[in-house]
């Protein structure tokens, strides 16, 4: 079995089999079983395929390149890169459906069909009463009643099928064409699951600016793509990476270190090169000049500036995707949406796509591009984790902590912790999926999403308490410090530790660490509160309190399989090295494990090398620190909404500047409001005014001009043209009318005429025949 | 023959004495067949009906009740109604015998027997029989009796339909031999049973059964008898006829019946040439193996048999006729359109694609000998 | 005085014979009232006509070296008979529908859009 | 001194063909006049033969006599009732019918005799050389598109598409127009009633379903 063949086979099967669902339910959706009900056992089905196709591709990966060697950087594990479908071809533009499938491809399409299948299965369950009519008490109409409409489970599940299809193809594509096809594909299912109760005025707004939020991104990501382009002339990773990473280039000792490319140094050096074709007259001399040049230019630093813009212009993207700092303000909104899809999509996978985009176009960025990656996303970090601090809406707290973990990641990223950046993407996706599920069950049970409203739950659903508790700890980090944790135990510390190895190198950046210190224990803070006033204390609204029950089995099932998940999905196979950790380190791209070179703009940056974080003496600290500003935030936690030792509304109270402003998400939606929001609708009313105004004015008055002439042309037409023809129509009248005796209307008559004009005519040709042609 | 005269007489006088001797042959054989059926006719419904029939005239079993019946008709006082046309009816009766007995002009009897050789004889055959109606027409439409008129309505209806399938038949085993020359096609037939061309192939041997239906009501014989049936018209067009006139009727109708027989026998059932090649084996016909070819005496014997063989087939086409007009119940005449727009005539077409599908599928045939010419 | 049927029959003979039919046809066409009349007058007018392609056709009439229009006469004269048929059946459609609305079939009393 | 059968034949049908013409014409019975054409289509159907056109002779005999002419009688007895059978046409307009008839006829009849003069050689009689050869296969192929009676030695496959075209097109278009006229008759000559009524009444019998108007 050769894996270059099996893997793609594998893979593109696991990805289209959602679409093949998706496309059965569009056409048979509301015929399958009742309402519809089968359309959910057939997503389930197609992700379920899904997830054995690309576990077994796992398991043919894991066998072909054994991991537990280390990591052999002499020997790196090539990708498998092809197409699958030439699309088309114009010019050296080549736009191809193809995969690019590496370790990291492999571990995320494990991911993503686990997790999609464990949503879909809780689905089944929570939407269940979308399988009769509906009544929406959000939504009332213009007459004063509540809104009754049909069922959507089917459209549920067709969304749902038509975003694994697509989030698939994101993962697997092998160019970048290709990834911002389905990078727009998995927008329209946000879009569409985000306004999934499109009556609802709050869901189709939050659907609105999800999507236009995220094409200021994508306009960004669009630059990058046409910088990439006209530097490179491709779209494929497999020959970016070969021109950005060639292999021997480089002080390293094991080369593919990042090289400007020579179509963005021709680029840079333009007038150069036409002032050497202009001097050579031979154009083969010419290139050779130039080929001869090209070392001394890229040493100057030119075309530098293009593979900055590129690098910032894709992490633009990732910015809209992942909700990242200014961006960031789509997330919370996208809550109006079905909490299964705020579990799948808006945590678990499609906003972890900007950071899986870093992770795969990781080496392409320059240490600048780096460094504003960190940037952003310890500022995204610490925002969001004081949003969630005062939010109450219990989907809200978790929407803004997992904009806080996005930040995490990419700090990591940014600070050159590859394997620790996505490393926290996988463990992640588990925990927060997790908890987004339990906040769901809650949902469900309660009918209400806010927490001050909760409490006491633990005894009423302890399943859900249970793995929620699970969560909240994966989340917090919480584990025997060097010796056993949760997931999130390993993937936060190593995040931590590569920053705290980063602020070693550059002290002026230490702040990066510090922030995201802070930020851990904000985490197990707001965490905690969420848990402490749902699940524990008395109940605070006694109607929600005895409406609330355990979520039916097939809810529990899937939060049970993924807190399971949640704890171990950071652990080794015991006694082997198998685990998601070397098969990350053994998906690092080229040249990057080194850390990277000084920056043409920023010379005196240094990323470390990520091996280094492992280092004892960073390692351990970093740990211990780690668990003590956890633990310091649980306690917090736990005195004011545990044991209430203090009250919150009294701490409220005394800060409520600084409440206020949390409360308000540091009035960053009244900014863009008064930034973008008031200025364009201006603008569009001025524009509308001028429309009126003057270009309606002109049309009025050209139109009142041709009026006018017209006028006196129907005075000419009447006059004389009609005057002409109706002369001309009374004159054939008046011919007709005496033309008409002749046709008498009886046959024999026109028979008779034939005949007797026959004759006639034979008389006159007989005549004239024997008088002119045959005469003598 | 006009040939052979042509030796001691002038070539008109030759041709019109070789005319009037096969004239002669041919209105004998139709009289005498028709005379023969009558009593036939007699015989088979008094057997079917578990009668005796005639048995008086003539002998135990009654052989001249037929010149009984003719001299009856003949001293019978001739009528012709006030109403009626008289030019029109007393031409009709003429027409109708007149088409009947010329469809015998291309009729093959043996290899070569045949009054005029023409190489488009089925389709003449075909032609002239489907004038015949045209007598019963004048007839019904002279007699000046509404029964009469009905029944003509109802034969011009039913030939004129029918006549769609029985052509489509007739030119299923055409395309088969591939000439429409029937002496061509009976040659063709020569040699064992299997060389028939019922035997050609499964569609041919279905289209022969449609052939005969078919045949059977456009000699509107029962249980087609629609034009003279009797319990609802009186007799149809026969209503106002009798005596001799009524007789010629009767004549044209046996000797149309006796006509699509032998068609059917030549078309379908090998025309002259019996189940075994006997003529062969006694050397009385040419031997294609062996190249021998037979004295013309011989030869004439051979023929002769041959007359006899295509006699006997055509006999019992008409037995069969007669066997089904005492057995099965007329029809109406909705039904009678029926069977034959709804059944025949999409049956035959099949019959005709599937052949030709037959043909082009097998070009040399299965069983067939040879096929087509 | 020659005995007229003592010579073989030449091309003008069968032309003279249609010119009879095809005048008979007009005249029919002309003087009768009753439409199937008419109709008759339009078959016996055909078969003039196509008399005349068959003699034009026919081999026995051909002089030496003079063409004869050879099968293409018996195409046409077969493509006229076959119109023929369809013309008959047409007409006589419409005839009876014009009897079905007027109890008449004299043509003369078709003219009803003259007014 | 001999007698040409061939002529004497042709004679013979000659006259019945051109009396039997001049009898429709002159008789005033419709049916009668059907007869009579009858007569006279058959003679030209002998002429045919006689011209050695025998597939278009009994084509004839199938079709006109055997196929128009039973629809024709079929019409005749359905409009052919009283007064209808004889309608009378004016002594004036025969007049004025003659007298074009016997100018037409002469026209003819001095085109028909001239008619060896069409031709360089003067002359075109009867060529008794000529063998009977079959006509309905070359016919045939003529239908399909080729045209077997022009190839010889000289003019072979080569010739076919060029000059030679048979007459499938014109074939087709018969047929084609022959279904249409069948479908266009068939609905002219339908029941009036069935327009009006459903078609459960108009069979029924029952008189009282029917509108009086009809």
């Amino acid at each position: 079995m050769d894996l270059a063949q099996v893997l793609p086979l594998l893979l593109g099967l696991a990805w289209l089999t959602p679409l093949a669902s998706f496309a059965a339910i569009v056409f048979f959706g509301p015929r399958m079983g009742h309402a519809g009900k089968g359309a959910g056992y057939v997503a389930i089905g197609a992700i379920a395929a899904s997830a054995v196709l690309s576990i077994l591709a796992l398991i043919a990966w894991l066998i072909a390149h054994p991991l537990g060697g280390g990591h052999d950087a002499a020997h790196p594990v090539a990708a498998i890169a092809g197409e699958w479908y030439p699309l088309a071809v114009a010019g050296e533009l080549k736009i191809a459906i193809g995969y690019y499938i590496d370790g990291l491809t492999v571990a995320m399409f494990a991911m993503v069909t686990v997790v999609a299948l464990c949503i879909h299965v809780y689905s089944l369950g929570y939407m269940h009463e979308e399988l009769h009519e509906v009544t929406d008490p959000l939504v009332t109409l213009a007459n004063g009643q509540t809104l009754k409409r049909r069922g959507r489970f089917h459209r549920f599940f067709q969304y749902l099928s038509l975003f694994c299809f697509s989030m698939l193809g994101l993962v697997i594509a092998g160019n970048v064409a290709m990834v911002f096809v389905f990078w727009e594909l998995v927008g329209i299912c946000s879009y569409l699951l985000i306004g999934f109760y499109i009556e609802r005025k709050s869901a189709s707004n939050a659907a609105n600016k999800a999507f236009i939020v995220n094409r200021v991104g994508d306009f960004g990501m669009i630059v990058g793509l046409m910088a990439l382009w006209s530097g490179l002339g491709t779209f494929s990773f497999d020959e970016i990476f070969q021109q950005v990473r060639p292999a021997g280039h480089g002080p390293a000792a094991h080369g593919h270190a990042l090289t400007v490319p020579d179509g963005m140094v021709r680029f840079a050096a333009r007038e150069e090169i036409a002032a050497i074709y202009q001097g050579t007259p031979d154009a083969r001399q010419a290139e050779h000049a130039i080929r001869e040049q090209l070392p001394g230019w890229r040493a100057e630093g030119l075309g530098y500036g293009l593979l900055v813009v590129a690098g910032l212009g894709i992490f633009c993207g990732c910015v809209g995707k992942s909700a990242q700092f200014p961006l960031h303000v789509w997330l919370p909104d996208a809550m109006e949406g079905p909490t299964p899809v705020s579990a799948l999509i808006h945590a678990a996978t499609m906003v972890a796509a900007g950071v899986y985009l870093v992770g795969r176009f990781y080496p392409v960025f320059t240490p600048e591009v780096l460094l504003v990656i960190a940037v952003v996303g310890c500022i995204t970090l610490f925002i969001a984790a004081t949003i969630a601090l005062t939010a109450t809406d219990i989907k809200r707290v978790l929407a803004y902590s997992t904009v806080s973990q996005l930040g995490y990641m990419m700090l990591a990223l940014g600070v050159g912790g590859w394997v620790a950046g996505l490393f926290h993407l996988f463990t992640h996706a588990f925990f927060k999926a997790l908890l987004f599920l339990c906040s769901g069950s809650v949902i469900h049970a309660t009918g209400t999403n806010e927490m001050p409203r909760m409490g006491g739950l633990l005894r009423k659903m302890p399943w859900t308490a249970g793995t929620m508790l699970v969560g909240c700890l994966a989340i917090a980090g919480a584990g025997i410090p060097l010796v056993i944790g949760l997931s999130g135990y390993y993937s936060k510390d190593g995040i931590l530790a590569q920053l705290y190895s980063f602020a070693g190198q550059n002290p002026s950046y230490a702040w990066l660490f510090y922030v995201a210190a802070g930020g851990a224990a904000l985490t197990a803070f707001y965490m905690f509160r969420l848990w402490f006033m749902t699940f524990l204390g008395s109940p605070r609204d006694e109607h929600v309190y005895a409406h609330a029950h355990e979520s039916p089995r097939v809810m529990v099932v899937p939060l049970v399989i993924l807190a399971v998940f949640a704890v171990i999905a950071g652990w080794n196979v015991p006694g082997t090295e198998l685990g998601l950790q070397p098969l990350l380190e053994q998906a690092r791209p080229l040249g990057t494990a080194e850390g990277a070179s000084q920056g043409l703009f920023l010379p005196t940056l240094t990323l470390p090398a990520e091996h280094l974080s492992h280092a004892h003496e960073i390692h351990v600290p970093v740990t211990l620190l780690a668990f003590s500003v956890a633990v310091a935030g649980f306690l917090l936690a736990a005195v004011i909404y545990w044991w209430r030792l203090l009250d919150a509304d009294v701490i409220s109270r005394m800060f409520w500047p600084v409440h206020d402003f949390l409360r308000n998400k540091w009035w960053f939606d009244e900014l863009y409001q008064f930034l973008f929001v008031r200025p364009v609708l201006a603008g569009a009313r001025l524009a509308a005014g001028i429309d009126r105004v003057v270009i309606d004015g002109l049309a009025h008055a050209l139109a009142g001009a041709v009026r006018l002439f017209s006028r006196f042309d129907d005075w000419i037409d009447r006059l004389f043209v009609d005057g002409a023809v109706n002369a001309t129509a009374n004159v054939t009248y008046e011919a007709g009318l005496r033309l008409r005796e002749i046709q008498t209307g009886a046959i024999r008559q026109y028979v008779m005429w034939v005949a007797a004009g026959t004759v006639g005519l034979f008389v006159l040709a007989m005549f004239l025949w024997s008088y002119t042609l045959a005469g003598p | 023959m006009a040939d052979f005269l042509a030796i001691w007489l002038p070539s008109w006088l030759a041709l019109t004495l070789a005319a009037l001797v096969h004239v002669t042959l041919i209105l004998t054989l139709a009289l005498t067949a028709a005379a023969a059926f009558t009593w036939a006719e007699r015989k088979v419904a008094g057997r079917i009906q578990d009668r005796l029939g005639p048995t008086r005239v003539g002998g135990r079993f009654g052989w001249l009740q037929a010149v009984a019946d003719g001299l009856k008709l003949v001293s019978k006082e001739d009528i012709i109604p006030r109403n009626a046309d008289p030019l029109l009816f007393r031409t009709a009766p003429y027409v109708s015998f007149c088409a009947s007995f010329c469809v015998y002009l291309a009729l093959p009897f043996a290899n070569g027997w045949v009054a005029q050789p023409l190489d488009i004889a089925v389709f003449f055959v075909l032609a002239v029989a489907g004038l015949e109606v045209l007598g019963v027409i004048l007839g019904g439409y002279a007699s000046g009796s509404k029964w009469s008129l009905f029944g003509a309505m109802r034969e011009a209806a039913q030939v004129v339909s029918y006549e769609v399938p029985l052509a489509l038949c007739a030119v299923i085993p055409v395309m088969v031999a591939g000439t429409m020359d029937l002496v061509a096609i009976g040659n063709m037939q020569a040699g064992w049973a299997w060389n028939w061309l019922i035997f050609h192939n499964p569609f041919l041997f279905i289209t022969f059964f449609i052939y005969f239906t078919c045949a059977v009501a456009s000699v509107n014989r029962a249980p087609f008898d629609l034009p003279e049936a009797e319990s609802e018209l009186v007799a149809g067009f026969l209503t106002e006829y009798s005596g001799f006139r009524w007789s010629v009727f009767f004549m044209a109708e046996y000797a149309s019946m006796f006509a699509v027989s032998m068609l059917a026998a030549i078309l379908f059932l090998g025309g002259w040439n019996g189940p075994l090649p006997i003529t062969v084996w006694l050397g009385l016909a040419p031997n294609p193996a062996t190249g021998y070819e037979p004295h013309a005496l011989l030869a004439y014997f051979g023929n002769f048999l041959g007359m006899v063989n295509i006699l006997i087939k055509a006999t019992l086409g008409v037995l069969l006729m007669m066997w089904a007009r005492w057995t099965l119940p007329r029809l109406r005449i909705d039904q009678v359109m029926t069977m034959c727009l709804k059944y025949c005539i999409p049956l035959a077409a099949v019959m005709f694609v599937g052949t030709m599908i037959y043909l082009y599928a097998f070009p040399v045939g299965l069983i067939f000998r040879s096929g087509g010419g | 005085m020659i005995n007229p049927v003592a010579e073989p029959v030449s091309l003008m003979h069968y032309l003279v014979v249609g010119a009879i039919l095809f005048v008979c046809g007009v005249v029919c066409m002309t003087a009768k009232r009753n439409a199937i009349g008419v109709l008759m007058g339009i078959e016996l007018v055909l078969n003039g006509a196509n008399l005349n392609f068959v003699a034009f056709g026919s081999p026995y009439l051909q002089s030496g070296g003079a063409p004869s229009l050879g099968l293409d006469g018996h195409l046409m004269a077969l493509f006229v008979i076959v119109l023929a048929a369809a013309e008959a059946a047409m007409a006589l459609a419409i005839a009876l529908s014009f009897y079905n609305a007027h109890a008449t079939v004299d043509v003369d009393q078709a003219n009803e859009l003259k007014r | 001194m001999g007698i040409v059968f061939h002529t004497v034949l042709f004679y013979l049908l000659a006259i019945l063909a051109c009396g039997f013409a001049v009898a429709v014409v002159l008789s005033n019975n419709i049916v009668r006049m059907a007869f009579y054409l009858v007569a006279c289509l058959g003679a030209v159907a002998g002429l045919f033969f006689l011209a050695g056109a025998d597939f278009v002779g009994a084509l004839q005999l199938m079709i006109y006599v055997g196929g128009t002419l039973v629809l024709l009688i079929f019409g005749v007895m359905l409009t052919a009732r009283g007064p209808l059978a004889n309608i009378q046409t004016s002594r004036a307009q025969w007049a004025m019918v003659g007298l074009i008839g016997a100018s037409l006829l002469a026209v003819l009849l001095y085109a028909a005799t001239t008619a060896g003069k069409w031709t360089h050689s003067g002359q075109i009689v009867a060529d008794r050389s000529h063998v009977s050869k079959p006509t309905a296969t070359p016919i045939g192929l003529a239908l399909l598109g080729v045209r077997a009676d022009r190839l010889n030695a000289e003019r072979t496959d080569a010739a076919l598409g060029k000059g030679m075209a048979g007459y499938l097109l014109p074939f087709e278009i018969v047929s084609v127009h022959l279904v249409v006229v069948l479908i266009g008759a068939a609905y002219l000559a339908r029941a009036r009633r069935r327009a009006t009524t459903p078609p459960m009444a108009a069979t029924s019998g029952d008189s009282n379903n029917l509108d009086p108007g009809d």
